[in-house]
């Protein structure tokens, strides 16, 4: 029942993958990046789970309680260019 | 008897935990501007998260594994819509409106290269 | 058989393409921060190929398990060579960085050969 | 069956990288180098390497994104195109890759247990760390004890990699720093992710630690955790603006940290030396040689995510530093 899990999850991370190569604004690719991100912690749950060492957990541990990291700082990126530029162009 | 029935939920839970990822990953890639696939993706993130985690603790029973699994558990559920809340207010603060219709013509021409 | 033989080959394959994509990078575009991130991806691509080497058939990670007997462990030499080098990739790579930067102050572009130009 | 998966993902992985070259917005190629990153840390994973996709994941979920984030805001964020030169760069990588291809079919195919890597010190590795160090991660003991002048070779680099950067970028004394977070005042004005961040650094700091000294017993030890913890700042510097997390982690600190931190792994070594025993032999530690050697990976490991930790951070603020001084 795993396999059903991950293969599910594998689908869904190839359309996030092709969500995030089509865009087309730069915002579709962060939320591709932050599906994909969510995706791999789930897979490498299931994965630990198939391979019968749940101790292996830490690694998904890792990846949920940092992903949101890069998404903030994606943000804050934003939040300061648009302070320099006063909203100047958007893509 | 109660080994089977609680393979028998998780087996439903992790299935429907399955399904809902695939849907959330059909809607993020289908639907028509940004604001919907964000909707998609992130309604069905925390659905597909708790289904898949809860199928996975219940087939780990009392264990060190079910304690970290309800950890990651917790904090994707803390930091998914975080997340897609932070990426919705970057893309508004922006300047992409929810509009349907120029966004999708507007923005497909310049941004493909 | 035969098929999932040379399948046994495929990492090796990817590793030689992702290394060529990143030499591509570094030598084919003139933005120095492409360059950058062309050579991080030829570092991941060796990575990769040391990982998987370390591979051994039905094997786990090396951390041995306790009262589980005749459990073989994959080779835990090259995940030390590389567990380091990601790190130290990673500071390298700020290092490039922080040169482009200065760069970029000191030339207003950080186009090769617009820098080539100025000079 | 994971073995297909593996080929799945390793797939998916050359379609980033072509994604990443091609793409001339350097936003985007960024964006797709952290799907790169996740790809790799998920294939080490699969491949038996937990430690190394621990600490890709570490390093590559959040710092490099965000290292890449302040170069670019610092610089331009579109690429150039340039006319010519890519078809003999094509030519001459296509060349190559065929080459390299062509020669892998000598090298000894996945999981082979024969290959040559798996017949010299890796069984000796393996067969005698639990009678000479008695823990259950290989990894860690061969990192700290069996190769550990490697180990201190490579925190030397970060901690070198880091005084380059602090060099090239400057070290600026904090003026006025009441003015610099009312200048820059990072997410302050966002609530959601303010309070849930704030909820979460302590977590990751504590994370952090757990895989500091959960390192001997499961996949951890001081990079991974000098790199989730600096994360776990920088997240904390995103969310207060960056002079608050400088009030909270002083520079001072940061630096006493990455050189403690090398000092430390360098001076348990001559610790060593003086009792007797070779540099970096923890068994003169103790009286007894097994826990000896426990207690030298122990204090290495500390060392290195001092460092590890230390060095990610300065270089952090190295950046952001400059990017609020136009």
């Amino acid at each position: 029942m795993y396999i059903v899990v991950s293969i599910a999850i594998l689908i869904t991370m190839v359309l996030a993958l092709v969500r995030a190569l089509m865009g087309p604004s730069v915002y579709d690719r962060v939320l591709a990046v932050n599906v994909f991100g969510t995706k791999t912690v789930l897979l490498l749950a299931v994965i630990a789970f198939l391979y019968g060492r749940p101790d292996f957990l830490d690694l998904a541990l890792a990846y949920a309680l940092i992903n949101m990291v890069g998404i903030l700082a994606v943000l804050e990126f934003f939040q300061n260019r648009s302070r320099l530029s006063q909203g100047a162009d958007s893509d | 008897m109660i080994d089977i029935a609680i393979d028998i939920v998780s087996w439903v839970l992790l299935t429907l935990g399955g399904a809902c990822v695939l849907i959330g990953g059909v809607g993020a890639l289908r639907l028509p501007n940004f604001y919907t696939r964000i909707h998609a993706a992130s309604l069905t993130d925390t659905m597909a998260t708790i289904l898949i985690f809860v199928g996975m603790m219940l087939q780990a029973g009392l264990s060190l594994a079910t304690l970290k699994l309800a950890a990651i558990m917790l904090f994707l559920l803390l930091t998914g819509p975080t997340a897609t809340y932070a990426l919705a207010n970057a893309a508004l603060l922006s300047g992409l409106k929810p509009d349907a219709d120029t966004i999708v013509g507007k923005n497909r021409a310049d941004a493909r290269g | 058989m035969k098929l999932l033989e040379l399948l046994g080959y495929f990492n090796y394959w990817v590793f030689a393409i992702t290394l060529v994509i990143g030499l591509y990078a570094v030598i084919s575009k003139a933005n120095l921060i492409k360059k950058l991130i062309g050579l991080s991806i030829f570092q991941s691509a060796v990575f990769l190929m040391y990982i998987t080497m370390d591979k051994v058939e039905g094997g786990t990670a090396p951390i041995i398990q306790a009262g589980v007997e005749d459990q073989i462990y994959s080779n835990p030499l090259p995940q030390v060579l590389i567990l380091t080098a990601i790190v130290v990739g990673v500071s390298t790579l700020a290092l490039g960085l922080a040169i482009v930067v200065r760069i970029n102050e000191r030339y207003g572009t950080i186009e090769e050969h617009e820098i080539l130009d100025a000079d | 069956m994971i073995f297909v998966f593996a080929l799945f993902l390793l797939t998916l992985l050359v379609i980033t990288a072509i994604a990443i070259v091609r793409s001339e917005n350097l936003f985007v190629s960024v964006m797709l180098t952290s799907i790169f990153s996740l790809l790799m840390a998920a294939n080490f994973f699969i491949l038996d390497a937990a430690d190394v996709a621990l600490t890709e994941a570490a390093v590559g979920a959040g710092i490099t994104t965000v290292i890449f984030l302040s170069a670019l805001a610092l610089t331009a964020e579109r690429e150039k195109r340039r006319a010519g030169g890519q078809l003999v760069a094509l030519g001459a990588v296509g060349i190559l890759a065929a080459l390299i291809i062509y020669a892998t079919f000598d090298k000894p195919r996945l999981g082979d247990p024969e290959a040559p890597v798996h017949q010299h010190v890796a069984p000796w590795y393996l067969e005698k760390t639990p009678e000479y160090i008695d823990i259950p991660n290989v990894v860690t003991a061969i990192l700290s004890s069996y190769r550990g002048y490697d180990t201190l070779g490579e925190v030397f680099v970060v901690f070198t990699a880091c005084i380059g950067v602090l060099f090239i970028l400057g070290v600026k004394p904090p003026e006025q720093p009441a003015d610099r977070t009312a200048e820059s005042g990072g997410l302050r004005h966002h609530l959601i992710p303010q309070v849930v961040g704030r909820l979460l650094v302590p977590f990751i700091v504590l994370f952090g630690l757990y895989t500091q000294f959960h390192g001997e017993y499961g996949p951890g030890g001081g990079f991974q955790a000098g790199a989730i913890i600096a994360t776990g700042v920088i997240l904390y510097a995103l969310l207060e603006g960056e002079g608050e997390a400088l009030r909270a982690v002083p520079r001072s600190v940061l630096l006493g940290l990455v050189v403690g931190g090398a000092l430390l792994f360098g001076g348990v070594g001559i610790v060593c030396m003086l009792m007797g025993g070779a540099f970096l032999d923890y068994s003169v530690l103790s009286a007894d040689p097994v826990w000896g050697q426990q207690l030298g990976i122990i204090i290495i490991e500390a060392g290195v995510g001092m460092a590890v930790c230390g060095a990610l951070l300065s270089i952090f603020h190295a950046f952001a530093a400059r990017q609020s001084q136009p």
